[in-house]
């Protein structure tokens, strides 16, 4: 194996794609050194983006944020600018690991280990957050939603290097928010997830919403039906029970040791609910 | 594999050591340079007992790369003492029995200083969100929390 | 003579009884009239038993004195955690 | 051992929060645990395992991986020993696989190389040709007559006629005509329980370095409960005298019944004296969780009849253990403890060991009792609910006590039970009032507690301070302990003395660190030794002072006469007589060796309030509080420690800790990840209430702690669940999903 301090994001794309063997690329490291430990995959060539100038900065755009590819999720959550623009963004990349973990663990590498189950990606797809990606032909812009493809795979192609996600402005009254469940208080992996987005009109109804979950398909899932379910309501009980009963039959999971295909099915839909509560209230809609 | 030559800091003094490049950080300061403080429960980050700071955060070292920390400070439990005299948290550690085996000890002796030096003054609640990646066995955490707290009062009083 | 009460499952190799008496002074002298009189006893002697004295457990103790007015009650050979 | 061991008296230092000699090294990273050991030209040892549950091992070829440069030796089961004796073959064969892999992770071959990677290359390059078998690993399903059997030939005779040749064990307890007293109960509930495999989940892997030299002799450092017993073990394993092989315990992170064997051990020395050269093993968590030893995982059926007064009329149950791959005792304990908190008229339990294609189970904390404690403590509760009677009142009125012919057999003498329940039952705790949704459980727990062989060794030394030499591995604070009881008898203060834990070839032999045996029977053993060391000052006192040795007694760290007739001489301190003892005959040292017995039986009682999400079948855990007798807490915060550590461990199990097996036979969670073990987010306080009621058995009063805090939990957590919630479960884990799919019918 060799390892790679890459100087620039070209450095980097064009080191990996020169490649010919396994590589992976190396942000935090959260999930690259447990694949390693396990022996789940042996590379050839890990190239290590943190050394590329600015890659670890948040940087205000647009009325957004540029968050860089190495930016771990600590740093992130300690940025007021991004947790009172995204908190529901920032919390799920707050649930990711302990301590420990968010000191290294960062958004991006969220994205490309490809699990359903990351907790950063439902509130980034929710936020049509948009992923920089420098490759060997270049650099390009592509919607955080469309890069994940399956348990452990994602549409970026060889070379490929995530360099930064732009969460985008958003309206006075709007809000997001993000619920997982897991059994423990911490530690687990997500057995089911919602994010949910949400903007208000000017009469406090909702005028467009996002809902989205994570951990019951073989990629997060977007819930167009349950976001149509919110629009024009104040969250009443039946808009929820709606909710709820979109985001069920949106949900495609497994059986395994986290959880039944009815457990993921059933808390889906009531974390969806509850989130969408949460983000409600953060847009400062009353009931 | 060839080896790579890294240069750090550790517990303030300049240290340089070669480590292969898949070697974990955990390995390179327990193989190579004998800090064998920082131990390996799980070698996967769930368990904390490997935890250092590396320059001021919080990590697992079994989650970082040895040739990543080139350049870096790095601080493990040997250098949390200084000199003879242990700092508020071990002292208050041995008086509360917050350790029965000891082997969690050295990782929750670092988290805990991490915390107290971001939040000198946490509720129990924080004390065991922040601690909840460093796993004990033998203690059921409780003598844990009144530990770090005695120590946060100790230290805020000073 | 010392009465030795049995756990259930020793019934079948003492020829269904419970209780059994023995001429014994001794943990050691009860386990040797226990084989010598009820050779069916003698793999779990064998394997490892202890033995209840007045409500106190002993697991080995071969002169462990016993009188005949004691509690005798023999049990599995018993380990902890 | 008698019961007349105690004698009141009011205690100096025993009771006080000293601190532990342990405690700097430990805070300092300074204490060296098994993977800290290094040896010069020390080689690293990996293990190759079994991807299959059950596979006969038709070939190993070993040649290419020996061949590899930087591999010194390759090992497989034939490079060990037929063993005759079927305990130690079972060892044996469970460290590293003969004829079949077992069980998923099952050792197969080891090799020692020059360094992780070359081990790692060479264990890929070991060929294993495997004829895949039929496979078991559900207790239930490998009972029944035509599932695949584990291990032939393997039926003892007290087995039935008629069943799987899986179950190689039936124990039956009891007494009474259970069927006539169901016929005057007013309520009978009848459930059937299972229990998940869980595993102790020390935080420190196994790990051991070897040295074999080419002159047979030996040297072990690794990481156990028992220095003596790993000698044993390996020993017989290896064909080695005792004497040639040294053992030494490192400190250890942690045990609970799981280092009480060998796993890695016997390989370590086999491929050290193959290879010529010191050899480290340390496992990997993976490793840990499918290769050393969890719990039993269990089916029990359990049947009680009450009047509607709360008079128990009769008990019976029927409980089926797993110990995985290979024979095991553990549910003769289990059937044992089942009802042993309760006098009852008519009672019987059976139990049955059934072997399936997991480890072989160590001890875990209580062996065999938290599982049928909880089911029978469930089904308790289920009738406290049908007649609307108080839980701890119901439990008071069928309490065991002086005179109780136990559920097992003997006549309890004096035990704490009904103490500790009225303890529980005027705590604040009890009469909280509960929020909306929450709910309250409680229960009852017991151990047996033992004492077993024991040696120390006290050294006086002529600056009057002392050395305690004992043999037994400290996981939770015993060298304070020990210290200070020598302390108390010696009359010194409790700095002077320093107590270090001894290898092999120091003292005599001593049994493993278990059955919450150390404090009690090392304690015991040093007061003795003391004792020893006290008679013979006062020898040396009454040498100097030309008076007889009977007219010289110890008093406040001192000889002095022993009387008025005695003479009038000023007390003559330890230091003082130790500084002159070159001059007055020699050193100056006491030692006592024992196989204690009167440990005296241990019982708890639990409380603890929770509240379960019934959208998400999440259970949060409010408050706890753990009432257990100690006889005399020697040092209050470690008996505290051992309370609170293992109710914690309790409380996993009953909500979260499970072995999961896919139908592959594989296990699906070996790691810290999957396998939750509880995080200090999950919990409360956990308060506790030392009642010291003495031991008889014990000069101090001293009765083991370690266990019983384990055994109440699961059944206290199934009982608080029950009354928030509504739903019975009879399953553990209640993990979300059983909860959630209890609470939706």
């Amino acid at each position: 194996m060799r390892y790679l301090a890459a100087r620039s994001a070209r450095e980097a794309a064009e080191a990996l794609s020169a490649e010919t063997g396994v590589t992976r690329i190396l942000a935090g490291g959260t999930d690259v050194l447990v694949q390693l430990k396990s022996g789940i995959v042996e590379p050839d060539l890990i190239v290590d983006i943190k050394r590329i100038p600015g890659i670890a900065e948040i940087v205000p755009e647009a009325g957004g944020f540029r968050i860089g590819a190495a930016v771990p999720n600590a740093v992130l959550g300690e940025h007021a600018g991004v947790v009172a623009l995204w908190p529901g963004v920032v919390e799920g990349a707050n649930l990711i690991g302990s301590t420990q973990v968010q000191g290294r663990c960062t958004m991006a590498g969220n994205l490309c280990n490809g699990s359903p189950a990351g907790d950063a990606v439902p509130g980034l797809v929710a936020a049509n957050a948009i992923a920089r990606l420098e490759g060997p032909t270049g650099t390009r812009e592509c919607p955080v939603a469309e890069i994940p493809a399956g348990p452990g795979r994602t549409t970026l192609k060889k070379g490929e290097v995530i360099t930064s996600i732009l969460l985008p402005a958003r309206p006075e009254r709007a809000g997001d928010a993000y619920l997982r469940f897991i059994p423990r208080t911490e530690m687990d992996i997500a057995v089911a997830s919602a994010a949910v987005s949400l903007e208000l009109g000017t009469d406090g109804t909702v005028a467009a919403a996002r809902v989205v979950l994570g951990a019951v398909a073989p990629t997060v899932v977007v819930v167009e039906s349950a976001g149509a379910a919110l629009i024009g309501s104040r969250l009443d009980d039946a808009v929820l029970a709606r909710l709820a009963a979109a985001c069920e039959a949106a949900c495609n999971p497994i059986d395994d040791k986290r959880g039944t295909v009815a457990f993921r099915t059933r808390t889906a839909g009531v974390l969806a609910r509850r989130a969408a509560l949460i983000a409600y209230a953060r847009a400062g809609g009353s009931k | 594999m060839k080896s790579i030559p890294v240069s750090t800091t550790i517990n303030g003094d300049p240290c340089e050591f070669l480590c292969a490049p898949d070697e974990t950080l955990l390995d390179a300061l327990r193989g190579r340079l004998g800090l064998t403080g920082a131990k390996e429960g799980c070698g996967t980050g769930d368990c904390g007992a490997c935890s250092v700071t590396l320059n001021g955060r919080l990590v697992c070292s079994c989650l970082v790369l040895g040739a990543e920390a080139e350049g870096a400070e790095i601080a493990t439990i040997e250098g949390m003492a200084d000199g003879d005299e242990l700092h508020p948290l071990q002292r208050h550690f041995i008086d509360h029995a917050a350790l029965q085996c000891g082997i969690c000890t050295p990782g929750i002796l670092v988290a805990a200083k991490a915390l107290l030096e971001k939040d000198p003054n946490p509720t129990d609640e924080d004390v065991r969100y922040w601690l909840a990646g460093n796993l004990c066995r033998c203690t059921g955490y409780d003598k844990i929390i009144r530990a770090v707290q005695a120590a946060a009062a100790e230290m805020r009083g000073a | 003579m010392v009465k030795v009460r049995l756990w259930g499952s020793l019934r079948q190799a003492a020829e269904g009884q419970t209780e059994i008496e023995v001429e014994a002074r001794t943990f050691k002298e009860l386990l040797d009239r226990l084989v010598e009189t009820h050779p069916g006893l003698e793999p779990q002697i064998r394997r490892g038993v202890s033995l209840s004295l007045d409500g106190v457990i002993y697991r080995e103790a071969w002169f462990t004195e016993i009188r005949p007015e004691s509690e005798v009650v023999l049990m599995p050979y018993m380990t902890g955690g | 051992m008698s019961l007349d061991e105690y004698t009141r008296r009011e205690f100096k230092q025993v009771g006080t929060r000293v601190r532990r000699p342990d405690g700097v090294d430990k805070v300092t990273g300074r204490a060296l645990y098994g993977a800290d050991a290094t040896a010069p030209g020390m080689l690293v040892g990996r293990i190759l395992r079994s991807p299959h549950p059950h596979a006969r091992i038709v070939a190993i070829d070993t040649s290419a991986a020996g061949a590899l440069k930087g591999v010194k030796a390759v090992i497989t089961g034939a490079d060990l020993p037929v063993q005759e004796d079927n305990f130690i073959r079972d060892v044996q064969d469970n460290c590293m696989a003969r004829d079949k892999a077992l069980y998923d992770g099952h050792a197969v071959a080891a090799v020692a190389a020059v360094d992780a990677a070359t081990a790692k290359a060479a264990l890929k390059l070991i060929k294993v040709t495997y004829e895949i078998l039929p496979h078991v690993t559900d207790v239930d399903i490998a009972v029944k007559p035509g599932a695949p059997v584990v291990l032939a030939g393997r039926t003892l005779e007290n087995v039935p006629a008629g069943m799987s040749e899986n179950v190689t064990s039936h124990c039956e307890f009891g007494h009474g005509d259970p069927e006539a007293g169901f016929a005057r109960a007013d309520h009978i509930v009848e459930r059937s329980f299972r229990t998940a495999a869980t595993h102790q989940g020390y935080i420190e892997p196994h790990a051991a370095l070897a040295s074999v030299t080419s002159d047979g002799k030996a040297e072990l450092w690794c990481c156990t409960q028992g220095q003596f017993f790993v000698r044993t073990l390996c020993a017989a394993i290896m064909e080695m005298e005792a004497s040639q092989l040294r053992v030494t315990a490192s400190e250890i992170g942690g045990g609970f019944g799981g280092k009480t064997t060998v796993f890695i051990e016997p390989v370590a020395l086999a491929l050290s004296r193959k290879a010529g050269r010191p050899v480290k093993i340390v496992m990997t968590r993976d490793e840990v969780f499918r290769a050393t030893g969890p719990t039993v995982h269990t089916s029990m059926d359990i049947r009680i009849g009450m009047t509607k007064d709360g008079t128990i009329t009769a008990a019976d149950a029927h409980l089926r253990y797993s110990g995985g791959a290979f024979p095991c005792g553990t549910v003769d304990m289990g059937a044992q403890a089942a009802f042993a908190a309760y006098d009852l008229e008519h009672v019987r339990t059976y139990g049955w060991n059934v072997l399936t294609n997991r480890p072989k189970e160590a001890a875990y904390r209580a062996p065999g009792a938290p599982q049928a404690i909880y089911a029978v403590e469930s089904v308790i509760d289920e009738l406290c609910q049908h007649f609307g009677l108080d839980p701890i009142e119901v439990r008071l009125k069928n309490a065991a006590r002086k005179g109780t012919k136990s559920s097992y057999g003997p006549t309890f003498s004096d035990i704490g039970l009904v103490a500790t329940l009225e303890a529980a039952k005027q705590h604040p705790h009890y009469c909280a009032p509960l929020a909306p949704g929450q709910g309250r459980g409680i229960s009852c727990g017991f151990w047996f507690n033992f004492g077993g062989n024991t040696c120390v060794s006290l050294n006086v030394n002529t600056d009057g301070t002392v050395g305690i030499t004992e043999g037994n591995p400290d996981i939770g604070g015993s060298r304070a302990s020990i210290s200070l009881m020598a302390a108390e008898e010696l009359g010194i203060p409790y700095d002077r003395v320093r107590t270090i834990v001894a290898d092999t070839s120091a003292l005599g032999y001593n049994d493993v660190t278990d059955g919450s045996r150390v404090t009690f029977a090392v304690g015991l053993a040093t007061i003795k030794a003391a004792r020893d060391a006290v008679k013979k000052m006062c020898a040396r006192a009454a040498k100097i002072w030309g008076i007889d040795e009977e007219a010289v007694e110890w008093k406040d760290g001192a000889a002095v006469p022993a009387g008025p007739n005695a003479g009038k001489f000023p007390p003559m301190a330890l230091a003082e007589i130790a500084a002159v003892s070159f001059e007055t005959g020699g050193p100056i040292a006491g030692h006592h060796e024992v196989n204690v017995d009167g440990a005296g039986v241990s019982f708890g009682v639990h409380i603890v309030d929770v509240e379960v999400d019934r959208e998400t079948g999440a259970t949060k855990v409010l408050r706890y509080t753990v009432f257990q007798d100690a006889g005399k807490a020697v040092h209050p915060s470690y008996v505290e420690g051992q309370m609170q550590g293992g109710a914690v461990q309790g409380i996993g199990w009953a909500l979260n800790e499970e072995y999961i097996y896919g139908a592959d036979g594989r296990l699906q969670n070996p790691g810290f990840l999957d396998y939750r073990v509880p995080v200090a987010s999950d919990l409360p306080a956990i308060d506790t209430v030392i009642l010291e009621i003495p031991n008889p058995g014990h000069p101090y009063g001293v009765r083991g702690v370690g266990e019983t805090g384990i055994v109440p939990p699961l059944a206290a957590l199934s009982n608080a669940v029950s009354r928030s919630a509504g739903i019975r479960l009879a399953e553990l884990p209640m993990s979300p999903p059983r909860v959630l799919a209890a609470l939706d019918g």
